[in-house]
C-alpha cells in the first residue's frame, strides 16, 4: 500500500473508531472509571484531524502522526499507550515507502512490543496485550504460511476478538482494577475490546 | 459556586506555569510555549541532571523541588494528565548537554507510561539515562508489594537526597542508589477532611462525610480505604504515626525525617499542631525526630488535609539531607 | 461542624508555636514556656535588631519572616490578640544584648497599644530603641490619611529592605528611614471569597454573598468597605491594580516589587494565574514588574482570598531587597 | 494608707467593677463592638485572683500587680489600657510606704499620662480619657486648695461623671469609632463610663 492509501485507510479507521463511544464506556464502567470511550473517541478524531488533508512522506509518518496526535489530546491510560502503539514501528520502518504484508507484521509487532514496554503488562493481565498479542501470533503464523496481507489481517483480528473475549476470565493485574482481585473477574476488558475494533477495522480496509 | 482566581478554564495551566515562573524569577525558567519549568541557573555539566514529568493541579507540586540541589526540569501536562512521552521526551532533550540524566517517576499509571515513552526515547538516543521509581502511600498496597504503591509527598527525601549527591558530582549509578534507599526508608499517609472543586467544571469532588477522616487519600482526591471518626489532631495522628511506624517498620533508636504535607487548606497553625503532636507521638515509640518540614508541597487544590511522611535516616541520608539546597517550596539555609 | 487539626482550644497557640519552631528548627528558636519565637542564630552583637509583636492565627503570619536579614523576635499574644505591652517588654530584654532596637508595629489598636508599652518601658530602661509603624492597607482610610490606614502583608517590604540594611551594619536612624521610606512606597489591597471557622470556637465568620468578591477585608476577616461581583481573576484583579496604582501614585515607568499574600484556601495554582494577571495589568500601564512573591504568608485560617502589595523601587531599595536573606516563609538564596 | 489598706481597697474596687457587665456592654455596643462590659469583668476578676491573699511590699506594688493581672488576661483596647493606668506610678512611687493625697495624685496623673502615651489619645477624642483627665485637674486644684484625699478623691469622681458624661457630644477621634465621624455623637463612651465607676468606687474606699 502506498503512503496516500495508507493514510485514506487511517482516516477511515479513526472514523469509525469514534463510533463505539458508548460500549466502550460501559465496558470500562463495570471495575473502571467509565471514561474508556471518551477517551478513543477524542484521540482518534485528534487523529483525524492531524492527518486530514496533510501530506507524508512515508506510511510510518502517518502512523507516527497519529500517534502523536493520540497521545497529545488524551490522557489516561490509553493516551500513552495507543500512541506508543502507532509509533512503536517509526525507526525499523523509516525507509519503507511501500507496505506489504511485510511491513505490517513488523508495524504490529512493533506496536506490540511498544505497549508492553510503556505499560509494562504481560499477556494474561486483562488488558489490551491480551487482544493484540494474539492477533500478532496469529498474523505471523498466516504470513510464514504464505498468506497475503488482507487474509493475515483477517486472522489477525480474529485473534484479537477471541484474545478480547478472553479477558472475561482474567484477573486484572495491570490498570484501575489491579487491586480488586478475583472481582475483576467476569468483564471483558476495556482496551482490549477497542484494540480488537482497531485491527478489525484495519483488517476490512487493507488489500495486498 | 466555585470561587476561585481563574481565568478560561483552558488556559490554566499555561496560566499557572507562567504566573509560578514569575513569581519564583530568581530560581525558574519556563521556555515560553512550553510546560517544561527548569532551573534558572542549569546545573554544571556533567553533574547528574534530575528530571520528571508530571500533571498539574497540585500546585507547586514537583515545580517546587526545582532547583539547586533538587529538580533540574519538571515537565508538566494538564490538569491531572501526565505530560505525553514523546513531549516529555523533547522536554528532556531541551536540557541535555551530555550530562547523566535520572529520569524520576512517581507511581502512577500516567506518569509511569509516559515516563517509560521518554525513558526509552532517550535510550534510543544513546543517551546516559536511568529510570527510577518512588513509591511510598502504605494505603495503596499492602507490605510486600511496596512496588505497587502510589507516590506521595516522601518523594521530597528521595529528590533531596539524591539532588544533593547529584550535587556533589555522585556517579548515575550512586545518584540511583541513593533516590532508592531514601524511597525505600520512606513511608506516607494521608488524611483527607473535605471536599476539592475542579477548577475547570467548577465541580465538587469527594467529599468526607462531616463526622469522618478519610485515610490513605489520593493527591487527586482517590477516596482512601479506611475512614476514622474525625476527632482531635493528637489522636488522628498519633493513629497514622503508628500506621507508618508499623509498616516500615521504624524501630526504637531510629532518626526520622518528618514531612507533613498540606493539601490545600490546611492552615500553617493546623500543620503547626500537628508537627508537635507527632513529635510526641513518635518520641513515647522511642523514635527520634531529627528534622521536620510542613507546608503545601504536593496540593489537592482547596481540600483540607494532609500527608505525613518519614524517611528513616542513617549517616550517609544525614549528611545529603544537610547539604544545602534552593528551591521556591524548600530551602534549608 | 469544624473540621480541623487541632487539639484543646486553650492550647492552640502554645501547640501552635512549638509546632512552628519544630518544623523549623535549623532557623528559629522558641524557649520553652514562652511565645517569644527568635532566630535560630542570633544577629551579630552591634547590628539593630528587628522586633515585633503581634496577635497568632495568621500562621506563618510574622514568625515567617524572622531570619537572617529580617526579623529577629516576634513575640505573640493569644488569637488574634496583640500579646500584653508588659511581656512584649519581656520578650525584647530577653534577647537585648546592648544593640539597637527597632520596635516595629503594624497599625492594629492592640499591637499599637502594647508596642507603646513594651517601648516606653524599653526607653526608661534607657536602651537605644526606636519605634516604627507600618500601615499600607488604602481600603482603610482615604489618602492623605495615610497613617490611619491598617497593616497588612506589604509589611514585608519593610521587614526585607530594613532588615538587610541592619545586616549591612546600618545605624539605626538609617534603619528607620528606610523602613519608612518602604512603607511610604508600599500600597496593599486585598480581596476575600470565602468564610473562616474561629478554631477556638468552631464558628463560621465573615461569610461573602455568593457571587460577590469583598475588597478590602481585613486579616481577622473584618468585612471591606466595598464589593465587586465575582467574576474572572483578570478582571478581578484588574481592578484592585487601578485601586493601587491609582493611590499611591505609581507612575509610567516606575519598578515595583509585587506580594500576592494568599489568605488560607486560596491554592498556589489561583496565586500563580493572579501573578500573571498582575504582570500583564500592570505593564499596560507602564509599570515594570522587578521581582514578585506569592505564598501563604499573612492568613485568616481556612479563609480564600488574598491581598495584593506593591513596593515602588529606588536603587536602595532594589540593592537592599536583592540581599540574601533567609526566614522560614522568605528566602531569596 | 498602708499597703495593706490599699489591697483591701482594691480587692474591693475590682469586686464592684464587676457588677456592670450589661451596663458597658451596652454602651459597647452602640458604635463599638459590644464587649466592653465582658473585657472589664474578665480583667477585675483576674485582678482579684492576682492580689487576693498574696503579700506585697508597697502600695504600688498592689497597683503594678493589678495590672499586670489586667493586662495579661485580656485583650481588646481596655486591656493594654487599664493595665497602663494601673502601672502608671511604679517608678514614681516605688519607695513610697504609704500613700496620702499626695501619693494618689502621682497614680492618678501617671496614670493618665501613661494611658496618653499607650493610646495616643487627647482629651476630646471621645475615650476614657475624656473621663480621667478632668478627674486629675479637679484632684489636684482640690489638693492645691488644701483638701484631704477623701475629699480630692470625691472631687476627682464628680468631674470623672461629668466628663464621662460630655463625650456623649463628643465625635470619635480613638478607638474602633473613629471612622464613623459625626455617626459617632450621641452616645455616651464606654470606656470613660467605666474609668468614672472605677474612680468613684476607689473615691468610696479611700480615707485618710
Ligand atoms: N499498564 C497497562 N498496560 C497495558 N494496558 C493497560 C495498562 N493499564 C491499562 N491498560 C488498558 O487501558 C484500558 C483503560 O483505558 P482508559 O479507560 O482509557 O484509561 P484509564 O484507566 O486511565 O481511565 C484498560 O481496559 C486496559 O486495557
Ligand atoms: N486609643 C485609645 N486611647 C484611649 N482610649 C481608648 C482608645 N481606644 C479605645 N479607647 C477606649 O476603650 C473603649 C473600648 O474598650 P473595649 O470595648 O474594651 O475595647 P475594643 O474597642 O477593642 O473592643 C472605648 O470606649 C474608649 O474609651
Ligand atoms: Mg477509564
Ligand atoms: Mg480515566
Ligand atoms: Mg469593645
Ligand atoms: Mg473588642
Amino acid at each position: 500500500m502506498t503512503t496516500q492509501e495508507i493514510q485514506q485507510m487511517m482516516l477511515s479507521v479513526a472514523e469509525e473508531m469514534t463510533r463505539h463511544t458508548e460500549m466502550l464506556c460501559e465496558l470500562d464502567s463495570y471495575i473502571g472509571d467509565g471514561d474508556h470511550g471518551i477517551t478513543i473517541e477524542r484521540g482518534f478524531k485528534a487523529v483525524m484531524e492531524q492527518i486530514d488533508g496533510k501530506s507524508f512522506e512515508t506510511p510510518v509518518s502517518v502512523f507516527v502522526a497519529a500517534g502523536d496526535a493520540f497521545m497529545n489530546t488524551t490522557g489516561g491510560a490509553i493516551g500513552p499507550l495507543m500512541g506508543s502503539f502507532f509509533r512503536g514501528a517509526r525507526k525499523k520502518l523509516a525507509e519503507a515507502r511501500e507496505w506489504g504484508a511485510e511491513e505490517f507484521e513488523v508495524f504490529l509487532s512493533s506496536g506490540l512490543r511498544q505497549i508492553k514496554l510503556v505499560g509494562e503488562a504481560n499477556e494474561g493481565d486483562r488488558t489490551l496485550v491480551d487482544a493484540l498479542s494474539p492477533a500478532v501470533d496469529a498474523y505471523s503464523k498466516a504470513r510464514a504460511e504464505g498468506a497475503a496481507l488482507d487474509e493475515c489481517m483477517k486472522k489477525a483480528a480474529d485473534a484479537a476478538e477471541a484474545g478480547a473475549q478472553a479477558t472475561k476470565n482474567m484477573i486484572a493485574k495491570k490498570g484501575r482494577a489491579k487491586f480488586l482481585g478475583e472481582k475483576s473477574l467476569g468483564y471483558v476488558d476495556a482496551g482490549a475490546t477497542s484494540m480488537s475494533l482497531l485491527i478489525r477495522t484495519m483488517s476490512n480496509l487493507v488489500h495486498s | 459556586m466555585m470561587k476561585k482566581f481563574l481565568n478560561k478554564p483552558e488556559d490554566i495551566m499555561d496560566e499557572t506555569m507562567r504566573g509560578y515562573a514569575q513569581t519564583n524569577r530568581r530560581k525558574l525558567y519556563l521556555p515560553e510555549g512550553t510546560h517544561n519549568m527548569m532551573r534558572r541557573e542549569p546545573k554544571k555539566k556533567g553533574l547528574v541532571k534530575l528530571v520528571v514529568g508530571n500533571g498539574g493541579g497540585h500546585e507547586p507540586g514537583l515545580m517546587g523541588w526545582i532547583g539547586y540541589g533538587m529538580y533540574d526540569l519538571d515537565c508538566l501536562g494538564n490538569f491531572f494528565t501526565a505530560q505525553a512521552g514523546t513531549v516529555f521526551y523533547d522536554a528532556i532533550r531541551s536540557i541535555d548537554d551530555g550530562s547523566p540524566i535520572l529520569l524520576t517517576i512517581s507511581n502512577h499509571a500516567g506518569d509511569v507510561m509516559n515516563g517509560n515513552i521518554a525513558y526509552s526515547m532517550c535510550l534510543e538516543d544513546d543517551m546516559e539515562i536511568r529510570k527510577v521509581l518512588f513509591y511510598d502511600d502504605i494505603a495503596t498496597a499492602p507490605k510486600g508489594q511496596e512496588e505497587e504503591r502510589r507516590g506521595g509527598a516522601g518523594m521530597l527525601f528521595s529528590i533531596k537526597t539524591a539532588g544533593a549527591l547529584a550535587e556533589r558530582g555522585g556517579s548515575l549509578d550512586e545518584v540511583v542508589r541513593v533516590w532508592n534507599k531514601a524511597r525505600d526508608n520512606t513511608r506516607t499517609l494521608s488524611i483527607a477532611l473535605t471536599s476539592w472543586t475542579h477548577p475547570a467544571t467548577g465541580e465538587v469532588m469527594a467529599s468526607t462525610p462531616d463526622d469522618l477522616a478519610n485515610i490513605g487519600a489520593g493527591v487527586h482526591g482517590e477516596a482512601g480505604p479506611a475512614s476514622m471518626p474525625f476527632t482531635s489532631s493528637a489522636v488522628m495522628i498519633g493513629k497514622m504515626c503508628d500506621m507508618l511506624i508499623d509498616d516500615m517498620p521504624y524501630n526504637p533508636g531510629d532518626e526520622i525525617i518528618v514531612l507533613i504535607n498540606g493539601m490545600g487548606a490546611t492552615s500553617m497553625m493546623e500543620m503547626s499542631v500537628v508537627a508537635q503532636d507527632v513529635d510526641k507521638h513518635v518520641a513515647s515509640r522511642g523514635i527520634k525526630v531529627y528534622d521536620s518540614v510542613a507546608g503545601n508541597f504536593v496540593t489537592t487544590q482547596e481540600m483540607a488535609g494532609l500527608s505525613l511522611s518519614f524517611l528513616k535516616l542513617d549517616d550517609e541520608l544525614k549528611e545529603l539531607w544537610n547539604d544545602p539546597c534552593s528551591s521556591p517550596a524548600y530551602t534549608n539555609r
